[in-house]
C-alpha cells in the first residue's frame, strides 16, 4: 500500500463551546510509529479520541485506508484495523483478565484463532498468563497497560493509538513496555500512533513526530531531527 | 441544516417502517386476540392505522425538515421568537413581577371554582416542589419519600386541630418544625450513602411512614382518616356592637386560594434566599462534587442534614395547608405515587429552577385536569406527554442557570 | 416445625419471583445507571399476554390435548413479547436521553410506566382477568408439607431461568460484552462492542425475565390485573438495591432475603401482615446502613443526580 | 368481554366527544364520581354504567320535560381524596343538578363537603361507612346500606346457621373493609364466639399464603375475609383452599362480583358473601337488566348506582326544577321498589340496609339465607 494508512485533515473539535482542536492534519504512513507530543492540554488525547470517533469532528476529515471513518460510530473501527489503547487504560476492572482480552477479540467470530491471539498475547506478557483469572481490576498500573495492550492486540489491529502508555509507571515498566511496543511493530508491520509526554523515549522509538500545542501541530519532522531541534529539547526534553 | 445523504434518508424511513412493524407485533396480541381465543385484525389495523398516519405525518414534516426543504419556514419563525424574546427583554423585571401578582391575587374574580381548585392544588404542589427542590436541585440527593413529610405536616395538623382545637396559623411552625425533625431522623442514617442507594431508602421510610399512617389506629384512626378538621380562621374587624373581632373560619376556596397564594410567595421567597445564601452554594458544591466540597471545608454532614431539614419544613407547611383545605386526611394521599409526582415536577420544570418548578407543577397538575375530557384515556395521554416532555425538553421546561455538568455523563 | 418449613417455601417462591423482576432492575441499572421505573409493566404485561396466548390456545384445543407444551410455549412467546416491547420503549423513550441527566431519564420513565399501564388499562379492560389454574393443580405431600404443584413448578422455572442468566452473564461473550458496557461504555465501544445493540439486548433479557415472573404470577395468584407491576416494582427494586445494584447475583439473593422477611414477619411476629412491608423496608435500611453499596455490591463510583 | 370492554370505552369516548360538542339546547347534567382510573376501576365503571343505563332508562320513558335530554359527566374520583374534591369542583362548576357517588368513603367524605357548600345533592350508591351520612349533610343520601348493619347480618348468620365456635378475621385495611371486619369482631365476641385473630393484609397483595398458613394452623369454623376488591377475594379463596383449608369463608358486599366466580371458578363455591337481597323478579329489576344490557354483566354496584340515578331523576321530574330543596322534598316522599331494594329515605338520608346472605353455587350468586327470619331461601 502506497498512501497513508491514516490520515487527519484539518480536523477540529469541541467541548462544548471550548475549541480543542483547531486544525490537526497529520498522517501515519503503514508500518510506521508515529508519535505526538505535546503538553498538558495541547489536544493530544482529543486528537486521538476525535480519531476514533468517540468525541465528534466539528469539521475536516479523518480518513482510515483511504476512507473517511467521520460518519462511523465508534465500536465499527475496530472491526477496520483501527484500535486505540485510551490514557488511563481503561481496563474492564470487574472482568477478569482472560475475559479482558475477549473483549478485545470480541467482534472475531474466528475462535481458533482468537485462542492463537490469546497465546500470542500471553507469549508477550507471560505476567497475564499468570493472572488470567483474576479481576483487571486488581492488578498494577504496569499490568493494567499490559492487559490494555494485549486487549488491542487481541483486534488484530492495522494501526494501534496508543495514549500515554508510560503514565504513572516506574521507569523499568516503561522500558519494558516500549520495547513491546518496538516489537509489535517490527512483527506485524503495525503501524503506531503514540501520544507521549515522555518525549525523549517517544521519539527514540518513533520514525516520526508530531508537536501539539493548544490545539494545532507547530511541528512536524523526522523523530531524529526533532530530537536534535533545540527547541524542542527545551521546551519537552527538560533541558 | 446541511443536505443530508440519499443513504441517512432511506435509512431513516427503512427504520421507520420496522418501528411500525414492530408497533403492530406489539400491539396485536393485546388487541386482536380475543378472551374466547379468537383472533381478529380489525381493530388491531384501525387502532395501528391512526397511530400510523400520525407517524407518516411527524415522519414527513421531519425529513423535510432535516432536507432543508421547510427553511423558508424556520427562518420567518426563528425571527418572530427572536422578536418575542425581545420584547420580553425589553419588559423591566418589576413590570412582570407586578403583573403576574396582580394576575395571581385577582384570579378567584373572574374563574369558577373549579378552576381555583385546581389552581390552590397547583400552588400547595408549588410549595412542595420548592420544598424538594431544596433537597434534589440544590443539594443533589436523590429523595423518593418526600411525600411522608407533607404526611407529617398534614397529620400534625389534623390532630391539633382536632383534640386541642389549635388554630391553623398556630400549626403551621408547629408542623413545619416537626417536619425538620422528621426530616432528621430520615437523612441521618442515609447520609452516608449516596446516589440511587439513598432514593431506596428514602422510598423504605415514605412508604413506613405511611403504612405507620395506615395502621396505627389509636392515633390516625388508621385507613378511615381523621374527619372534623377545621378551616384556617381570622379575626375580622367587626363594627356591628362597638368595636370588635369576629372569628371566621374561612371555608369557601377564595379565601383558602389566598391562603395558599402566601404560603406560596413565602416558599418562593424562601427559597429563593437559601439558594442564593452561604449554605446554598454549599449545598451547590456538594452536588456538583461532594469530596471536593468536603475537603474544601464543607461540612457536608451538617449541611446534607439541614437540606433535609428545610426541605421537610416546606413540605410540613404544604401539608398543613392541605389538611386544611380538604378538613379530612387519609394515609392515601400520601403514597408512593405522589412523592414521585412530586419529583417529576422538580425534573420537569427544571431542577434548581424556581420558574421551572412553578411551570412542572402547573403541568403536573393542571395535565390531568386538562385530558378529562380524554375520559379513560385521561392517564395514557399523561403518561405518554411526561415522555415526550421529556424528550423534548431533557434538561426541563426551565432549566436553571447555575446548574452543573453533573449527571450529563461525559461520554 | 412443619409450618415453619411451609412458611419457607412461601417464601421461597415468593422471593423467586421478586429476584425475577429484581433482576431486570439490576441489569438495566448497571448498564446505564437508570431506575427503569416501567419494568414492573413489563411483568404486568407479561401476565396479559401469558392469559391471552393460553386463551388462544385453549380455543384451538391445544391445552387440552397438551398442557405442558402449552404453558411452555406460553411462556417463551410471552417473554419474547416483552423483550419487544422493552425494546420499543428503550429506543422510544430512554436511548435520545442517552447523553442527558439521568433524572430525565428516570422522568421519561415514569411516563413510560404510567402510559403501558394505562394502555393496558385499555386494551384488556380494568377487570383482573383469569388464569387456566386448572392446567396445573394438586398438591404434593412430603411428611406435613403441602407443596402445589406449582409451586414446584415456579421454584424449578425460576432457578432454571437463573442458572440460564447466570450462564448467559458469565459464560458468553455477549455477556462479558455486556458487563464490559457497564463498566466503561467507551472503553466497550473501543474494542468493538456496539454498546446501543448491547443495552437494548440488556432490556431484552430483563424485561423477559419479568414476563416469565408475570406468567407464573398469573398461575400462581390465579389472575392478572393491569395495575399489578406497582407494588411488586418496587419491592423487587429495592431487593435489586439490597442486594447490591448493578449486581446479578445480589439481586437473586436480595430477592430471596425480601421474600423471606415478608413471609416470615407476616407469619411469626404479632401484627406483623400489616407491617410485613415495613419489616422489609426495615431490613433494607438496616443492611445499607452497614453496607453502603448494598450485600454485594461493588464500589459504584460517586455517581449521582 | 375483551372487545365488548374496548367498545364500551369507545361508547364512553363518544359520549363524551359528545357531551363537548356544542349543547343544541338545556340539557339537564348529572354528574357521577368513582374511580374510572386505579385499583377500583373496575367498581367504579360499573357505577358510573349503572348511571348510564338510568339515564336511558329515563330517557326511554320519555325523559324529563322542559329540558332536551340528560347529560352526563362522568368524572373520576380515582379513590384519591385530592381528586375527589377537583372532580366535585368541577360538577359543581358546571352546575350539575346532583351527583350519583362516589366509591371509597375516603373520596365520598371530602367530595361531599364540597358539594354541601353548594346544596347539590349527592347520592352516594357505594360508600357504607356509617360517617358519610351521619355528619348532618342536607343533601346527602345512601342508597346502598350501612356497614353496621351488614355486620349483624353476617355475625346473625356465623350464630344463627353456621353456629361457629371460633372465627379468623382478616381485612385489607381500608376504610371501608377495616370498619367492617372490626365491627364482625366485635359483636361476634359479644355473641360468645371465640376471634382467634384478627389480621391485616394490605391492598394490592396478590400473596396470602403467609396469613394463610396461619390461618390453616389455628383451624378457625369460620373466616371473615373483609376484602375490598373482589379479585383479591378471589385469590384469597383459592389459596386458602389449595392449602386445604376447610373453614366456611363470609365475605361482604366489595368481594361480591361475577369477577369472584370468573377467577377462583370451583374455590369460590360454597363461599358466603353478605350482600343487599335483590329481588330479580321485580319489575324494575327487570328494566335495569334491559338498560343495562349494553354495558355487559351488572357489577355489585351497577343496581345501586342505577337507582341512585333513577331517584334522582325521578325527584327531578316530579319537582319540575332543579331547586335542591323541592328535589330533596321529592327525594324523602320516594318509596318505591328499585332494582336493588326498596327505597325510602330515613332524615339522615339512609334508606335502610337489607342484607342477606348469598352463595356461590354452580358459579352463581344465590340466594342463601335471611337473617332477619333465620331461614333457608
Amino acid at each position: 500500500m502506497s498512501g497513508p494508512i491514516l490520515e487527519l485533515v484539518n480536523v477540529t473539535a469541541h467541548y462544548g463551546r471550548i475549541q480543542a482542536l483547531k486544525g490537526i492534519s497529520l498522517r501515519a504512513m503503514p508500518g510506521e510509529i508515529v508519535t505526538i507530543i505535546g503538553a498538558n492540554g495541547a489536544g493530544k488525547s482529543s486528537t486521538l479520541m476525535t480519531i476514533c470517533n468517540v468525541l465528534r469532528a466539528s469539521s475536516g476529515d479523518v480518513r482510515f485506508e483511504g476512507r473517511s471513518v467521520l460518519p462511523l460510530s465508534p465500536d465499527r473501527l475496530p472491526p477496520m484495523g483501527l484500535c486505540q489503547v485510551p490514557e488511563g487504560r481503561r481496563i474492564f476492572p470487574r472482568l477478569t483478565v482472560s475475559e479482558n482480552l475477549d473483549m478485545g477479540a470480541f467482534f472475531r467470530k474466528d475462535h481458533e484463532a482468537i485462542r492463537r491471539d490469546k497465546d500470542m498475547v500471553y507469549d508477550l506478557f507471560p505476567v497475564l498468563k499468570e493472572r488470567r483469572r483474576q479481576p483487571g481490576g486488581t492488578l498494577s498500573g504496569g499490568e493494567q497497560q499490559m492487559l490494555a495492550i494485549g486487549r488491542a492486540l487481541m483486534s488484530r489491529p492495522k494501526a494501534l493509538l496508543l495514549d500515554e502508555p508510560s503514565l504513572g509507571l516506574a521507569p523499568l515498566i516503561v522500558k519494558q513496555i516500549f520495547a513491546i511496543i518496538k516489537r509489535i511493530n517490527e512483527e506485524n508491520r503495525t503501524t503506531i500512533l503514540l501520544v507521549e509526554q515522555n518525549a525523549n523515549l517517544a521519539l527514540q522509538l518513533a520514525t516520526r513526530g508530531y508537536v501539539l500545542e493548544t490545539g494545532k501541530v507547530v511541528l512536524e519532522d523526522d523523530a531524529r531531527a526533532l530530537l536534535g531541534n533545540p527547541e524542542i529539547r527545551k521546551a519537552y526534553l527538560g533541558e | 441544516m446541511t443536505p443530508v445523504s440519499r443513504t441517512d434518508s432511506a435509512r431513516s424511513w427503512l427504520m421507520f417502517g420496522l418501528g411500525l412493524c414492530w408497533l403492530f407485533v406489539l400491539l396485536w396480541p393485546l388487541l386482536g386476540i380475543g378472551a374466547d381465543g379468537v383472533l381478529s385484525f380489525a381493530e388491531t389495523f384501525a387502532v395501528w392505522g391512526r397511530i400510523a398516519a400520525a407517524a407518516l405525518v411527524c415522519m414527513v414534516v421531519w425529513r423535510l425538515r432535516r432536507s432543508g426543504s421547510l427553511g423558508f419556514l424556520d427562518a420567518p419563525a426563528g425571527s418572530l421568537r427572536d422578536g418575542m424574546a425581545r420584547v420580553a427583554a425589553g419588559v423591566p423585571r418589576p413590570v412582570w413581577l407586578i403583573a403576574l401578582a396582580a394576575l395571581a391575587l385577582s384570579f378567584p374574580l373572574y374563574t369558577e371554582r373549579y378552576a381555583q381548585d385546581v389552581a390552590v392544588l397547583v400552588l400547595v404542589y408549588v410549595c412542595l416542589g420548592l420544598g424538594l427542590n431544596v433537597v434534589v436541585g440544590l443539594c443533589g440527593l436523590l429523595d423518593l419519600g418526600y411525600i411522608a413529610f407533607y404526611g407529617v405536616g398534614a397529620y400534625t395538623y389534623a390532630l391539633l386541630s382536632i383534640h386541642y382545637d389549635l388554630s391553623f396559623w398556630l400549626s403551621l411552625p408547629i408542623a413545619a418544625c416537626l417536619a425538620a425533625v422528621a426530616g432528621c431522623i430520615i437523612g441521618y442514617p442515609t447520609l452516608r450513602m449516596r446516589g440511587d442507594y439513598l432514593a431506596i431508602v428514602t422510598l423504605g421510610f415514605g412508604e413506613i411512614v405511611r403504612i405507620l399512617l395506615n395502621n396505627w389506629m389509636s392515633l390516625t384512626n388508621g385507613p378511615n382518616g381523621l374527619l372534623g378538621i377545621k378551616s384556617p380562621g381570622i379575626y375580622l374587624p367587626s363594627l356591628a356592637d362597638g368595636f370588635s373581632f369576629e372569628h371566621l373560619y374561612m371555608r369557601k376556596l377564595e379565601y383558602l386560594y389566598y391562603v395558599i397564594l402566601v404560603l406560596a410567595v413565602f416558599t418562593v421567597i424562601a427559597v429563593r434566599r437559601l439558594n442564593f445564601s452561604r449554605i446554598g452554594r454549599a449545598w451547590e458544591a456538594i452536588r456538583e462534587d461532594e469530596t471536593a466540597a468536603e475537603v474544601m471545608g464543607v461540612n457536608t454532614f451538617l449541611l446534607k442534614l439541614l437540606a433535609y431539614a428545610s426541605g421537610a419544613a416546606f413540605g410540613g407547611l404544604a401539608g398543613v395547608f392541605f389538611a386544611a383545605r380538604m378538613r379530612f386526611v387519609s394515609p392515601e394521599s400520601f403514597s408512593f405515587m405522589e412523592s414521585v409526582m412530586v419529583l417529576a415536577m422538580v425534573v420537569l420544570g427544571g431542577m434548581g429552577s424556581i420558574p421551572g418548578i412553578i411551570l412542572g407543577a402547573l403541568a403536573l397538575i393542571a395535565l390531568p385536569e386538562a385530558f378529562r375530557g380524554f375520559e379513560l384515556y385521561r392517564m395514557l395521554a399523561f403518561g405518554g406527554a411526561m415522555t415526550v416532555m421529556m424528550l423534548i425538553r431533557p434538561a426541563g421546561l426551565i432549566p436553571a442557570k447555575r446548574m452543573g455538568k453533573r449527571g450529563e455523563e461525559a461520554e | 416445625m412443619e409450618i415453619f418449613l411451609q412458611q419457607c417455601i412461601n417464601g421461597l417462591t415468593l422471593g423467586g419471583l421478586y429476584a425475577l423482576i429484581a433482576l431486570g432492575y439490576t441489569m438495566v441499572y448497571g448498564i446505564i445507571q437508570l431506575i427503569n421505573f416501567a419494568h414492573g409493566e413489563f411483568f404486568a404485561a407479561g401476565g396479559y399476554v401469558g392469559v391471552i396466548l393460553l386463551a388462544w390456545m385453549a380455543a384451538q384445543g391445544m391445552t387440552q390435548s397438551h398442557p405442558w407444551l402449552c404453558m411452555g410455549l406460553a411462556l417463551l412467546l410471552t417473554m419474547i413479547y416483552c423483550a419487544m416491547l422493552a425494546m420499543a420503549v428503550e429506543r422510544v423513550a430512554y436511548k435520545p436521553l442517552r447523553h442527558s441527566s439521568r433524572l430525565s431519564v428516570l422522568l421519561s420513565a415514569l411516563g413510560m410506566s404510567i402510559f403501558l399501564q394505562n394502555g393496558l388499562m385499555l386494551t384488556q379492560g380494568v377487570y383482573d382477568k383469569a388464569y387456566p389454574t386448572e392446567m396445573v393443580s394438586g398438591l404434593v405431600t412430603f411428611g406435613g408439607l403441602q407443596i402445589s404443584i406449582m409451586q414446584i413448578l415456579i421454584l424449578s422455572t425460576t432457578a432454571v431461568l437463573l442458572v440460564g442468566l447466570n450462564a448467559l452473564v458469565f459464560r458468553t461473550n455477549v455477556g462479558k460484552a455486556m458487563r464490559a458496557t457497564a463498566q466503561d461504555k467507551v472503553m466497550s465501544a473501543l474494542v468493538g462492542i456496539n454498546s446501543g445493540r448491547i443495552i437494548a439486548l440488556t432490556f431484552a433479557i430483563g424485561a423477559g425475565l419479568a414476563a416469565a415472573a408475570g406468567i407464573m404470577v398469573g398461575f400462581n395468584y390465579g389472575s392478572v390485573r393491569y395495575d399489578m407491576g406497582f407494588v411488586p416494582g418496587i419491592k423487587a427494586f429495592a431487593a435489586a438495591v439490597l442486594g447490591g445494584i448493578g449486581n446479578i447475583t445480589g439481586a437473586m439473593v436480595g430477592g430471596l432475603i425480601i421474600g423471606m422477611v415478608e413471609v416470615m414477619a407476616a407469619a411469626y411476629i404479632q401484627g406483623g401482615t400489616e407491617y410485613k412491608d415495613v419489616f422489609a423496608f426495615i431490613i433494607l435500611i438496616a443492611v445499607l446502613y452497614f453496607m453502603p453499596t448494598g450485600i454485594m455490591g461493588e464500589n459504584v463510583d460517586d455517581t449521582r443526580v | 368481554m375483551n372487545r365488548n370492554m374496548w367498545r364500551v370505552l369507545m361508547l364512553a369516548l363518544a359520549l363524551c366527544l359528545a357531551a363537548t360538542g356544542p349543547a343544541l339546547g338545556a340539557k339537564l347534567k348529572i354528574g357521577s364520581l368513582s374511580p374510572l382510573t386505579g385499583p377500583y376501576a373496575a367498581d367504579g365503571n360499573d357505577i358510573a354504567n349503572g348511571v348510564r343505563a338510568a339515564i336511558a332508562a329515563i330517557e326511554k320513558e320519555g325523559g324529563i320535560p322542559g329540558f332536551d335530554g340528560i347529560e352526563l359527566m362522568a368524572e373520576d374520583s380515582a379513590c384519591d381524596p385530592k381528586q375527589a374534591v377537583a372532580a366535585a369542583n368541577k360538577l359543581v362548576s358546571a352546575k350539575v343538578a346532583g351527583v350519583v357517588g362516589a366509591y371509597c368513603s375516603s373520596a365520598t367524605i371530602p367530595a361531599s363537603e364540597v358539594l354541601a357548600e353548594e346544596d347539590i345533592p349527592m347520592l352516594t350508591p357505594a360508600s357504607t361507612n356509617e360517617k358519610v351520612t351521619e355528619r348532618g349533610l342536607k343533601y346527602m343520601f345512601r342508597v346502598c346500606g350501612r356497614d353496621d348493619d351488614q355486620s349483624v347480618a353476617a355475625v346473625t348468620f356465623l350464630t344463627g346457621h353456621l353456629k361457629a365456635k371460633t372465627l379468623y378475621v382478616v381485612d385489607d385495611k381500608t376504610t371501608y373493609s377495616q370498619g367492617l371486619a372490626d365491627n364482625v369482631e366485635k359483636l361476634a365476641a359479644a355473641k360468645g364466639i371465640k376471634v382467634i385473630a384478627h389480621d391485616h393484609v394490605n391492598q394490592g397483595d396478590k400473596d396470602f399464603s403467609a396469613v394463610l398458613t396461619k390461618i390453616k394452623s389455628a383451624n378457625p369454623d369460620a373466616l371473615y375475609m373483609s376484602l375490598q376488591n373482589s379479585a383479591s377475594g378471589a385469590l384469597m379463596l383459592i389459596q386458602a383452599r389449595r392449602m386445604g383449608i376447610t373453614a366456611a369463608v363470609i365475605g361482604q358486599d366489595a368481594v361480591y362480583h361475577p369477577q369472584l366466580m370468573e377467577i377462583a371458578k370451583e374455590a369460590a363455591e360454597g363461599a358466603y358473601l353478605t350482600f343487599g337481597f335483590i329481588d330479580e323478579n321485580t319489575e324494575a329489576y327487570k328494566k335495569f337488566a334491559s338498560a343495562y344490557a349494553a354495558f355487559g354483566k351488572p357489577g355489585a354496584y351497577s343496581g345501586y348506582a342505577y337507582d341512585s340515578a333513577y331517584v334522582l331523576l325521578s325527584a327531578i321530574k316530579a319537582a319540575k326544577s332543579t331547586d335542591p330543596a323541592k328535589v330533596k322534598a321529592e327525594i324523602m316522599k320516594m318509596d318505591i321498589q328499585g332494582a336493588s331494594k326498596k327505597i325510602k329515605f330515613m332524615a339522615n338520608g339512609d334508606s335502610g340496609s337489607n342484607y342477606i346472605i348469598r352463595m356461590v353455587k354452580g358459579g352463581q350468586f344465590v340466594n342463601f339465607w335471611d337473617p332477619a327470619t333465620g331461614k333457608t331461601y
